[in-house]
């Protein structure tokens, strides 16, 4: 139980920092508790989860994606395009996760084969494939997108349940099971935290490490896919900025920018806190120009009690050593 | 005996260095063979080239006759040839097991990792190696010894045929190295070959069948160890005599009366308590123990890289501001730390720039850093320290492991502090170089400093401290003046056969 | 030919509602359209209604001049609308910058999940409120879209036309030219629909009434003053006989503005802004800026009420209102935006 | 000479693909060499090159900074606002980079003290200080800028010469000497190169990180402060995005996201390689679409360019070095 709590401190913080938020809006606007607001956040938090999860596993690695809001655009308006044209929704989603997957290989090959730093390999990427974006629409947005499809990834198939959140939690728990249970996670891992004595192991870095672009971008591909479930629409202009929104969900969730350490758990606490906070800016009826400050507030305040949090864990870790003159497991420290 | 692996003409050259020129030779099959030389002999950049993470300039590399090119690490290891590098490569945020099984995870039903098993594993595999942490435990709790244990449990790990040993003692305990020494020796039994690094000598005269020496990347010989003296292999290393080692030469400068330093029952996070000794005007002070013994966490807190939650520390009478290292700086105490990679030098920087880092404003031209002064300073201590090559402009991520070293200690050299920390000072330094800066504690001593060293060398504690302080499990266990120096009795203490027994 | 003959053929968001006719045309092309006045007319004064409504306003974004004008004259169509006995409550808001297509749609969920009668909304793009509409349906909260993409789902929009503000912008350029030379187009951010048809709009203006006056540039900024003015520095000298730029807004033409008076052409080159921004209005008193296509945003946003609450006390309100704009020129400058677009206010029609 | 090439072989690269494109398009396109269209060019990469500047050397740290863009409007609106309240244009200034100071040293702390990714923290900030330009300004652009105080910061004080590409040279020329040639500036590099190395020798790490995202803001400052003087306005919407065109001028440069190195002539280079890229792609007239994916392919070949040329002047050393026996100085290997 301690262990579990040791284990966790970092998603623990983000739970902390969710558990004040939900309490501050719901005292002042009563409103922000209810079921219908809940499951509003549940949803935004999809799309910036999902492509928040793909790229913890790039973050993990010591790199970036800055491609994947583009991506989301690009895949989004070509599988929209398919189901207008009146491909069957399964096959478009499968050819949209292929093209994402495709996507995210790309860029990987081009850090490890070409040798690019990965935040200017992606950033070119992202011009690349946002002009694809509208090339393949003329510009234009994709409209009616079939209800079949629209149903499929997006229906409520339970009071207050939709497909979508399923699919967040499926897509979540594969990445986890990727990062925490399989020789890929190890070598993510491994890689983020020195990839030189990794290579020196007899792993192949460069093809791990591409691979982890590739599995990244399927979370993209999924938020993509659903997205033009939601909006019966495909965009080419959307997705700008979102990069940046998906890696705060990371970072807030406890991954760190500089490689060896992230947790799917806490991408989605972090993707849920992002909404949360978005929603009760808006509940409250902020003045959009204070959202700003507040929005920037509460980043900067709940990675400070995840830092103050994992101090203290330390330090309660040092306090069940001193007395239990027993050595504890493990150290939240970096 | 046949050849098994046979060098030849190997001569390898970096931007700006020479490491091999045309070096030949052969090693045999089930032998363990130790390659001998000076830092920067060429000795790891050779082994380098065996396991693929170099490519040679010219020359060839055959094993069974066969011509080898390994590309990279992989390659070699999937042909059963490992290496134990002189750098501890580990990942910090991994397990024990995950790094030690990294590049050989244990699967199930297919892609699953099959962690239980592999924890088995690793455990059973430091057991045997007489491991006394956890399989579980991640990396970057462990001590550097263990982590250098891990290491070595890594190779033996992999199905080797050929295994490379770069200097794996120099920070394990003798205990350790016990357990070290029976496991090759066991290795050897069973037809695998060994290549061994080291500049202990006594080590290789008690474990290597052959050596091979090298001196300044040319090939000198290969000697036949039962056949060879000590004196012999040393002069073959050096092309000198070297005057005996490890001994004080010049006279005893203490002043027992003068308190530098003064500690007063510290107690750190890492878990040592009740930590009091005082530091005398010009003593070298040796705190001895094995390692695991805190030591490296005491000597942080004092320095205020770590903070103490207890005690007190007076310097010359006065407290001491140790909230961070630059105060101590300030106040004219310096950490030679242990861990050379990850808190010694900064990999982008050149020489001149790493020795000066914690002296700049010495080479100050009003608001300029003078390039001039710096790399005279640099050449200069350079020379003192003999740091090989002795080239302000060279990238210190580039030298050997043992000049990485030197440039650490030349930081220290220039700056000018009363106490000077020093962790394993001589870790990975060649025997020449040894003699060396066992000659420059004693110049610092001159000049009116004082030392604290810790080292896990005997020979060493005893030959050139005035007091020795021995350490265990975080708590100081006994403390012998030089005239009370008894080899038995110290390592008694350090290993815990007298349990609770007042020292004082 | 016109734009829409392009747009023809674009898929539609077919089944829904019988609004079908409208969404295959495109809003800006609807043949079915009326004039704010026509409607006023036919359907005579604002119906009473039996209880206080609550209004909501999905505005797109603050920052901008021109959605705060959207908001200023809906809260000030609450006045004179209470005085003719109409009540209600409107509360406006925003998402953060136009790129923030997640955060329009919560506020539109906000709104739903507080109960408002009814909504008035300007989408960020086609799609990014369908979740909120299709949740708005099932609670039969009557919407009206003011501005921008038309949406089948909700029946009405209010807008300004944005090709007969081209076409007004070219028309002008034509006559203020001379009728012959070259001109060029600083482009919004192909996003939404008004930097695509504004463009196009403005080019076949020309293509088919007066060949004489050539497009020799197209260029994308944006909607970013300092980006404007790059691309415009870099035309001055690509192409020094340039007449006159037409920019997607006035936050553009101002930028194109500086490069032009940085490049001592201010006398040459007559700068053509869209929206009628309070800037771009004092620098045509300063006699700088040579006009811009007034879209009246703070009337607009009167009318999109106006006809929201139509709809809600049970008028069969058109489908597609378009909304006063004009030409604002050093002519015209000084008179008053109610006499320009006769605007009389919700009483006596 | 041969040092010199060898010292510099980063920047060299870019020069390479600087020269490749100004070739390529001087075929397509003559007027793109005219003195004007270059002089066009230059003056276009002030503003990206002066932020990236000032980022370089955070990025050096090994920190990033994202709340650029956010300052240079927020910076800009008030300058602005003091030049039209009739505050002397000079002392103007000096607010105004001492606000961009202050702004950047509050980046720092967050970084420093408050142990916040570098990252997040300044995600974070860019929401804030975004948020401040709008309350400060209530959202309008601030208009009459006086033209004294245009004059001061982009008057044309020969023909072809701004005052602005004066302040852009001599705040490179500053950057320059700070990072080569002072203390800071090494400790600036160290820290990126192993931070805690650096703070076990007895440096402030804390200290000489803060003042760098000081300074590095200045940059910033001084290109809202000529921003203001082109545009006569000061704009609160400015700078959206902006962050991430400084930091690729930067990285084609030479300068590593993982920080430990870089150079002032590089991100100098490489805003001038991006701004010529623009300016190429307007004078070609080339269709908005495919100039997105043009900027993306520029930026990946730039790059690459930059990772074949450090190979190749690896080997170069090696072969001089074969042929003279001599030891060169440096190596290129990072
Ligand atoms: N990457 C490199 N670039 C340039 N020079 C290098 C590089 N690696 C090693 N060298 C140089 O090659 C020479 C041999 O180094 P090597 O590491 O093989 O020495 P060593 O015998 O292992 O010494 P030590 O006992 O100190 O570990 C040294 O002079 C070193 O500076
Ligand atoms: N961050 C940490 N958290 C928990 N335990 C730690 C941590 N760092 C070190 N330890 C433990 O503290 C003990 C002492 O460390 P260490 O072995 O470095 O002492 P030492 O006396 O310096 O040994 P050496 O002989 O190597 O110098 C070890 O058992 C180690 O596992
Ligand atoms: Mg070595
Ligand atoms: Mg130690």
């Amino acid at each position: 139980m301690k262990k579990f709590f040791k284990d966790n401190s970092r998603e623990l913080s983000v739970v902390v920092a969710i558990v004040i938020m939900f309490v501050a809006f719901g005292i002042i606007q009563p409103i922000y508790l209810s079921a219908n607001n809940i499951r509003d956040i549940i949803e935004q938090a999809t799309i910036y989860g999902l492509m928040g999860i793909g790229i913890t596993g790039v973050i993990i690695t010591g790199g970036i994606d800055l491609s994947v809001g583009s991506v989301l655009a690009l895949v989004g308006a070509v599988v929209a395009q398919m189901t207008v044209a009146g491909v069957p929704p399964v096959i478009s989603i499968i050819i949209g996760l292929a093209f994402g997957f495709t996507l995210g290989i790309f860029n990987g090959i081009l850090i490890t084969k070409f040798g690019l730093q990965p935040f200017i390999a992606t950033m070119g990427t992202m011009a690349i494939y946002r002009g694809l974006a509208y090339v393949v629409t003329k510009g234009y947005p994709v409209l009616g997108v079939p209800d079949t499809y629209r149903k499929l990834v997006d229906g409520e198939i339970l009071p207050y349940l939709r497909v979508s959140v399923i699919l967040f939690f499926l897509f979540a728990v594969l990445m986890y099971i990727i990062l925490k249970k399989t020789k890929l996670g190890t070598y993510v891992h491994a890689i983020g935290g020195n990839e030189e004595a990794t290579r020196l192991s007899g792993v192949k870095v460069n093809k791990y490490k591409t691979l982890i672009y590739g599995i990244a971008m399927l979370g993209t591909a999924l938020a993509a896919m659903i997205q033009i479930g939601k909006l019966g629409t495909g965009d080419p202009t959307t997705g700008q900025g979102y990069e940046l929104n998906a890696i705060a969900a990371a970072a807030i969730g406890g991954t760190s920018m500089a490689g060896g350490r992230g947790t799917v758990l806490g991408t989605v606490l972090g993707a849920i806190l992002f909404a949360g906070l978005k929603v009760g800016l808006i509940v409250m009826g902020v003045d959009t120009f204070y959202q700003y400050i507040a929005t920037g507030l509460v980043i900067v305040i709940a990675s400070y009690i995840e830092v103050v949090q994992t101090q203290i864990s330390n330090k309660t870790g040092l306090l069940m050593k001193i007395f239990s003159g027993k050595s504890s497991n493990k150290s939240g420290n970096a | 005996m046949e050849d098994y692996i046979k060098f030849q003409n190997i001569t390898k050259i970096f931007p700006g260095q020479r490491a091999l020129n045309d070096v030949s030779f052969h090693i045999c099959k089930g032998e363990i063979h130790a390659l001998i030389g000076e830092n920067g002999a060429g000795k790891s950049t050779l082994l380098n080239i065996l396991h693929g993470m170099f490519s040679a300039t010219k020359g060839k590399v055959f094993i069974n006759s066969e011509e080898v090119k390994f590309t990279s690490a992989f390659e070699a290891i999937q042909k059963g040839i490992v290496k134990v590098h002189q750098e501890i490569n580990a990942i910090p945020e991994l397990t024990v097991a995950e790094n030690l099984m990294l590049g050989n995870e244990i699967i199930k039903c297919g892609f699953i990792l099959n962690k239980d098993q592999m924890i088995k594993e690793t455990q059973e595999l430091l057991d045997k190696l007489g491991c006394n942490f956890s399989a579980k435990e991640k990396m970057k709790n462990l001590s550097t010894g263990k982590k250098q244990m891990v290491q070595i449990a890594k190779a033996l790990y992999i199905n080797a045929k050929i295994i490379s040993l770069d200097e794996p003692t120099a920070s394990l305990s003798d205990g350790e190295v016990r357990i070290l020494f029976k496991i090759i020796n066991e290795l050897k039994a069973n037809g695998i070959t060994i290549l061994y690094i080291s500049h202990k000598l006594d080590e290789i005269f008690e474990l290597c069948d052959r050596a091979t020496v090298l001196r300044d990347g040319e090939y000198i010989a290969t000697l036949n160890i039962k056949q060879t003296t000590e004196d012999e292999l040393i002069r073959s290393m050096v092309g000198r005599d070297v005057s005996m080692f490890g001994q004080r030469i010049k006279p005893f400068r203490v002043e027992k009366d003068k308190t530098v330093l003064k500690i007063e029952s510290l107690s750190g996070t890492a878990g040592f308590k009740n930590i009091n000794f005082e530091l005398k005007k010009g003593e070298i002070l040796c705190f001895f123990g094995l390692v695991g013994a805190m030591r490296t966490e005491v000597m942080r807190a004092i320095f205020g890289a770590d903070h103490a939650t207890g005690g007190m520390i007076y310097l010359n009478g006065n407290t001491l501001d140790n909230s961070s290292p630059s105060a101590c700086v300030k106040e004219g105490i310096g950490l030679i730390s242990e861990n050379r990679k990850e808190e010694g030098f900064v990999k982008n920087l050149t020489n001149s720039d790493n020795i000066a880092l914690a002296s700049i404003q010495n080479y100050m031209n009003g608001f300029f850093v003078n390039r001039r002064l710096k790399e005279k300073n640099a050449v200069r201590v350079g020379e003192k320290v003999k740091l090989n090559p002795n080239n302000p402009d060279f990238m210190t991520s580039n030298l050997s492991g043992g000049n990485a070293q030197k440039v650490i200690l030349a930081k220290w050299l220039s700056t000018n502090v009363d106490v000077l920390i020093m962790d394993e000072p001589t870790k990975g330094i060649d025997i020449g170089a040894k003699a060396e800066i066992y000659k420059l504690m004693e110049d610092l001593l001159e000049e009116g400093k004082s030392i604290i060293m810790v080292s896990s060398e005997l020979t060493e504690a005893m030959g050139m401290s005035d007091r020795i302080i021995v350490m265990r499990e975080g708590v100081i266990v006994a403390e012998f003046n030089r005239d009370e120096f008894a080899e038995e009795r110290i390592i008694t203490y350090a290993v815990g056969g007298m349990k609770n027994e007042e020292v004082f | 030919k016109t734009p829409a003959d392009d747009s023809k053929d674009k898929p539609t968001i077919a089944t829904e509602l019988a609004a079908a006719d409208v969404a295959e045309q495109g809003f800006d092309y609807y043949d079915g359209a009326m004039q704010y006045k026509d409607v006023v007319d036919e359907l005579g004064p604002i119906p009473k209604l039996d209880k206080e409504l609550k209004i909501g306003y999905v505005c797109k974004a603050f920052e901008n001049e021109f959605w705060r004008m959207q908001k200023e004259g809906a809260e000030a169509a609450l006045k004179p609308m209470n005085d003719l006995g109409i009540k209600y409550t409107i509360d406006v808001r925003a998402a953060q910058g136009e790129t923030d297509e997640q955060g329009q749609l919560a506020v539109l969920n906000d709104m739903i999940n507080k109960k408002y009668d009814g909504i008035l909304m300007s989408p960020i793009s086609e799609g990014n409120l369908v979740p909120g509409i299709e949740n708005a349906i099932k609670s039969d909260i009557a919407m009206t879209v003011v501005n921008d993409a038309f949406m089948p789902h909700i029946g009405v929009t209010v807008g300004a036309w944005h090709l007969q503000a081209a076409e007004l912008a070219a028309e002008w350029v034509n006559k203020n030219i001379g009728g012959e030379g070259t001109v060029a187009i600083v482009q919004g951010l192909p996003k939404a629909p008004p930097a695509r048809t504004r463009t196009e709009g403005f080019k076949n203006w020309f293509a088919n009434n007066n060949p004489k006056v050539e497009v020799v540039a197209i260029q994308n900024a944006d909607w970013d003053r300092m980006k404007a003015k790059e691309v415009v520095d870099i035309w001055m000298k690509q192409y020094p006989d340039l007449k006159a730029i037409y920019a997607n807004n006035d936050t553009m033409a101002m930028g194109a503005l500086e490069a032009v008076k940085a490049a001592g052409k201010l006398e040459q080159v007559l700068v053509v802004g869209t929206d009628g921004t309070s800037e771009a209005r004092k620098s045509i008193k300063d006699g700088e800026l040579a006009a811009t296509v007034d879209s009246f945003p703070y009337f607009m946003s009167q009318i999109g009420t106006e006809m929201l609450i139509r709809k809600m006390a049970g008028q069969d309100v058109p489908k597609v209102i378009y909304s006063p704009q004009a030409v604002i020129d050093k002519t015209n400058i000084d008179v008053q935006a109610e006499e320009i677009i006769g605007w009389t206010g919700f009483g006596e029609k």
